[in-house]
């Protein structure tokens, strides 16, 4: 089963790269684009055959690895394959 | 408005006494900013109140010194207009909760200290302390630490070229990362943090200011419980990025005349910045912090005065100067933003959303700040038992290889190859030396630079270590043909309200004043970081000292790599095999108790000239102080580095444990070229230097009188692959 | 000879090659800021290393958007000799004026340590002092190096000897033991068709310098003197 | 109008970190977990009211600067504000 894991920094701590991104596309003319935070995101292909499982089994390895809890969130996704 | 309770003074760290005495001084119930801003102001942290009154014993003058203790950074007389301008500091609690930001940020921070007076860093160190390597946080921590110190060194281009890393279970749940930065400025373009002139306008610049670390002072000088990894405050992310931007400008604004003062925004942000600069100058300070550059929004007044964002500066200058400055900061894309005045009211003022947030009597903070002559009792252990050893039944090169796999002995290379410690060109040792050499760029004048700390020797006698890490960091520069000028300190150790605590702070003070002494060697800076425990247990006592030395010449300076084949090996210094404390001790016989060895100041320090003298005079090249490990782990270090073997011969009476692991204070191994062995062997007997010749150089294995061998190649392994083995593990 | 360098914000290595080249050419460079729109005329234009942008998003993606990087692209075509090195390289394949791309280092670390190159094509203005073969001790200081290019892009580098420097060890064993980085084809650095472009990872201006302990990087910049004086 | 680009490798680019991922995912007794590929993940605040305009805008930049296409693929998606 295909998942998704979406980790983004916490909100009201620093982003320089987010920042950095929405400075430089501004530079370049964008000017609709106001505000940019940048994340990570893991796709990760799972070997088990109901959501409610690979949840269970995702949201361990996102407190133990995949995600910085103190500067960090994250959120478990399962896309329909298509 | 908050009311100000029992509990929320509790909170912020501030006692009965003290909350009395702010209540007399103000005259009336301080706010929640103004609370907030004493709270900080009289951490641990900010007033040293536990440690001032032994801090000030420290000899701080020599005839290099320019600028002791009490500025951002000290600064040493390099001739020629040349000036050093360095400090170390901890970011131990902060490194602890998020390994990666709060070494990184640790790093910032103490660039921001140096540059800040006008010089460009150029080159870093770090003293870095973990826990037992069975612990399950350890690998963790070591490899977001060292991340953390790459990530944000290498970006900012300053080489990082030197440190230690300890492990040691004392430091399990209380990690230690020290920083050092050097930097170089001329001696008549140096900033200081002053303010001065009444009207003259208060400047922010750099970064914008956001809800992090609010209180991070007073968590660094609060003891942890279990529960502090609930009691996580936001924590500080570092910009590299943009500290390398505020560098740039900070630098470039200082070739014109326009900063009358400047202080990087650090621990306990702009409240200790404001009023400390306001408080040198002896003039009051009006703030608006409807000004102030915010990151995100209804931040309130004590969030803004409180919040260490990093990468941000506080200037006083001319307000028809303004223009000019924020030009260079609109250069570099950084914000810049006029927040306040100096006054002749000597007082803090904060105004926001047009209400006085704050109004404080500035001598209440700083010199009203609490100073507390701790009770202490200083203890030490027993000697001793030297017919423990072994003896070396020819197993000295396997315990010798042993030891090379141990933690604590075995090549930082895995560590020091994750910093670029080459950037700026001017690194003429990299680390792998007993200090690294950088060169005054321009110049052919070498800075020598270590970092070092005992603290087994520290816990088992706080004098005698306090001494021997004063002689360990002098030994260390002078090994590379350096002369020693001064030294910066950054002291951790457990609570000081407990005596024996209070005593292992005194007592290595006390040692180190006479070192210091003895050896001209001041301190110009440093840092103090108390309550280093957990649930009770205090971590051993580390004074972290980073030395700094001058080499006149690069024509003549000296490696501990073995350059040449048939050189003849001098141990020069007594050995009498003393195991106490010694990594022997605790890796091959299980034992950590007993005395450490003794320091001899006033033979360390005539041989230490003598060695130096060798090296400037052209004699040697090639030398190596015998610290940890012992005699025959320096020399394997030698080998391994300069890949050429040795051959010794050890007379019968020395063919032991105790002379070869043995860890015996004020000794270098020299290895010296043929022809100039009878000349070399003249100048230490003129001298009267004790010194024995052990053996000669060549080949490609350590060999030990004729029957115990072991291929470099095979000790080069061993001591280089460690970290990997163990990261792999 | 006349240089421009172009800094960046983040550059950290632009100090360090304008004292290698004025050693070897006895000229100053002008260092031309990122948001200037001309170039001073130039016969080499150089892209220095360090963390232009801090390294966000990806190595040497914003600093290709800058304003003078049109001016470099259209001297590229004029025939000027342009230099990338370490973040340099990484904007020039941003940028296009180079194939590939240079992304994280397989064992996830930085890494900074002399390196053994071999020398592989000795027919550019940039290497023409070296020896075809030639091993040579030069540094790397990256956490993004590892050169990848699409299959076809690789076989046409390799044809085509575009391939200035590989990584080897002291004996110039060229194979997975010896890649610090996971390049493929332990490829260090590369050169476009017209001769004019060079990137590399690895460092020569801190190569040039006695009691810095490394000057293998000497004949590099001789070759780009002689070449271009 | 709040959007997301959503920026992974190409099949068959090499991803080390995607690897090192799971590897330590595997050793930490996550069998289940079979692959792993991390891309990162561009929130962005756009000043625009309509998806199709919103769209071209961030297919420019993304095409720009926010992928490089010789190793990424993108993916614009407009979440539902909750
Ligand atoms: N954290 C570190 N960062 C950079 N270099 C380090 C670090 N730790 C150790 N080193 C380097 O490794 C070498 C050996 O360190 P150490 O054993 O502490 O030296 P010594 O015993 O001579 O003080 C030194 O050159 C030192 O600078
Ligand atoms: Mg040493």
């Amino acid at each position: 089963m295909k998942s998704l894991v979406k980790i983004m920094p916490k909100k009201g701590v620093l982003d320089p790269q987010g920042k950095a991104i929405e400075n430089s596309l501004n530079q370049l003319g964008f000017s609709e684009i106001k505000e940019v935070t940048q994340g990570k995101i893991i796709e990760i292909e799972i070997d088990c055959d109901n959501e409610k499982d690979a949840r269970v089994i995702l949201e361990n390895a996102s407190n133990k690895l995949l995600a910085n809890l103190v500067i960090e969130d994250y959120e478990i996704t399962f896309p329909k394959e298509d | 408005m908050t009311k100000i309770t029992k509990e929320l003074v509790e909170e912020h760290g501030i006692n009965k006494e003290e909350y009395k005495f702010i209540l007399e001084s103000l005259n009336r119930e301080p706010t929640i900013t103004e609370l907030g801003i004493f709270s900080a102001m009289w951490s641990e942290h900010c007033s040293y109140k536990s440690s001032k009154t032994w801090l000030r014993k420290l000899p701080t003058k020599n005839n290099k010194v320019i600028q002791g203790p009490g500025e951002n950074a000290g600064v040493i007389d390099l001739g020629d207009g040349d000036a050093a301008v360095f400090k170390m500091e901890s970011h131990n609690h902060p490194s602890f909760i998020e390994p990666y930001q709060g070494a990184a940020t640790g790093v910032g921070g103490i660039m921001r200290d140096v540059f800040t007076m006008g010089a460009r860093p150029v080159a870093l160190l770090n003293s870095i302390r973990f826990g037992d390597v069975s612990h399950s946080k350890t690998k963790h921590l070591l490899n977001g630490v060292v991340s953390g110190i790459g990530g944000y060194g290498n970006c900012m281009g300053v080489p990082t070229v030197g440190g230690e890393v300890e492990f040691n279970s004392c430091y399990n749940d209380n990690i230690l990362v020290n920083a050092m930065c050097v930097g170089v400025a001329k001696i008549d373009k140096i900033f200081y943090s002053k303010a001065t002139g009444i009207g003259n306008s208060v400047v922010y610049v750099g970064s914008k200011t956001g809800r992090d670390g609010i209180h991070g002072a007073t968590m660094a000088s609060a003891e942890f419980d279990d529960d502090s990894d609930e009691k996580r405050p936001t924590v500080q992310v570092g910009d590299p990025f943009a500290e390398k931007l505020l560098l740039e400008a900070c630098l470039e604004l200082m070739k014109k005349d326009v900063i009358i003062a400047i202080q990087d925004m650090g621990a306990a942000g702009l409240t200790s910045s404001a009023v400390e600069m306001a408080s040198k100058g002896n003039v009051g300070i009006d703030l608006n912090l409807d000004f102030v550059p915010c990151r995100e929004t209804k931040m309130s007044a004590y969030e803004i005065m409180l919040s260490e964002s990093q990468e941000r500066m506080l200037m006083i200058i001319e307000p028809n100067k303004e223009q000019e400055a924020k030009a260079v900061f609109d250069k570099w894309g950084l914000d810049f933003a006029t927040i306040g005045i100096l006054t002749d009211t000597n007082h803090l003022v904060i105004n926001h959303h047009n209400e006085l947030k704050a109004e404080i009597k500035l001598d209440i903070l700083e010199s009203g700040a609490p100073s507390y002559d701790r009770p202490y009792k200083i203890t030490k252990e027993n000697e001793f038992d030297q017919s423990l050893a072994k003896e070396t039944n020819d197993l000295a090169l396997k315990t010798l290889e042993n030891l090379l796999n141990s933690p604590n002995l075995c090549s930082r290379k895995w560590v020091w190859e994750q910093y670029d410690h080459m950037v700026m060109n001017d690194t003429v040792l990299r680390p792998g030396g007993d200090a690294a050499i950088v060169r005054v760029h321009g110049t052919n004048k070498g800075l020598a630079i270590s970092a070092d700390s005992t603290p087994r020797y520290c816990s088992a006698d706080p004098i005698e270590g306090g001494r021997q890490v004063i002689a360990e960091s002098w030994r260390n520069i002078t090994s590379v043909g350096a002369m020693p000028i001064a030294i910066t300190d950054c002291m951790n150790f457990g609570n000081p309200e407990k005596e024996d605590i209070m005593g292992q702070f005194a007592g290595v003070v006390t040692g180190m004043i006479e070192a210091c002494e003895i050896l001209d060697y001041p301190v110009v800076s440093g840092n103090v970081s108390l309550y280093n425990e957990t649930n009770g247990k205090g971590i051993n006592p580390t004074p972290a000292i980073g030395g700094v030395g001058l080499i006149d010449d690069l024509d003549h300076f000296s490696t501990p790599f073995i350059k040449r084949e048939n050189d003849n090996i001098f141990l020069v210094g007594e050995t009498n095999g003393y195991l106490g404390q010694s990594i022997y001790a605790k890796e091959i016989l299980n034992i950590t108790s007993g005395l450490p060895p003794r320091v001899d100041l006033k033979s360390e320090k005539e041989i230490g000239n003598v060695v130096r003298d060798l090296i400037n005079i052209n004699k040697i090249d090639t030398v190596h102080d015998v610290s940890d490990g012992g005699f025959l782990v320096a020399l394997a270090e030698m080998s391994i580095s300069g890949n050429i073997g040795v051959k010794i011969n050890l007379d019968k009476e020395n063919l032991n444990d105790k002379f070869l692991f043995g860890e015996d204070q004020g000794r270098y191994i020299i290895s010296v070229s043929d022809g100039l062995a009878s000349e070399v062997t003249k100048i230490l007997d003129d001298k009267g230097i004790f010194f024995q010749k052990i053996g000669k150089t060549g080949g490609k294995k350590l060999i030990i009188n004729d029957h115990e061998e072991a291929a470099i190649e095979t000790l080069k392994k061993i001591h280089e692959n460690w970290f990997n083995n163990y990261l792999e593990e | 000879m006349k240089v421009s360098i172009v800094v960046f914000p983040g550059s950290n290595c632009d100090r360090d090659i304008a004292v290698s080249l004025k050693k070897f050419s006895n000229k100053d460079p002008f260092m031309v800021w990122h948001k200037e729109t001309s170039l001073p005329d130039s016969d080499l234009i150089v892209l220095p290393g360090g963390f232009s942008y801090g390294d966000y998003l990806r190595c040497g993606s914003m600093a290709a958007n800058s304003p003078i990087m049109k001016e470099v692209k259209k001297s590229s075509e004029k025939g000027s000799a342009i230099l990338g090195i370490c973040n340099g390289f990484q904007i020039l394949t941003e940028s296009g004026l180079l194939p590939g791309t240079l992304i994280r280092n397989q064992g996830l670390s930085f890494l900074c340590k002399n390196t053994p190159l071999k020398v592989q094509n000795n027919n550019s203005i940039f290497t023409k002092n070296y020896k075809k073969n030639d091993i040579i001790n030069i540094p790397i200081a990256h956490n993004e190096g590892n050169y990848f290019a699409s299959e076809t892009v690789i076989e046409e580098i390799e044809d085509k000897n575009l391939i200035a420097f590989r990584y080897c060890d002291h004996n110039g064993d060229i194979d997975l033991k010896t890649n610090p980085n996971g390049s493929r084809n332990n490829i260090a650095g590369i050169i476009n068709e017209n001769g004019n472009v060079l990137g590399m990872m690895p460092h020569p201006e801190r190569a040039t310098d006695k009691s810095a302990g490394l000057t293998d990087g000497e004949n590099f910049f001789t070759s780009i003197v002689e070449s271009l004086t």
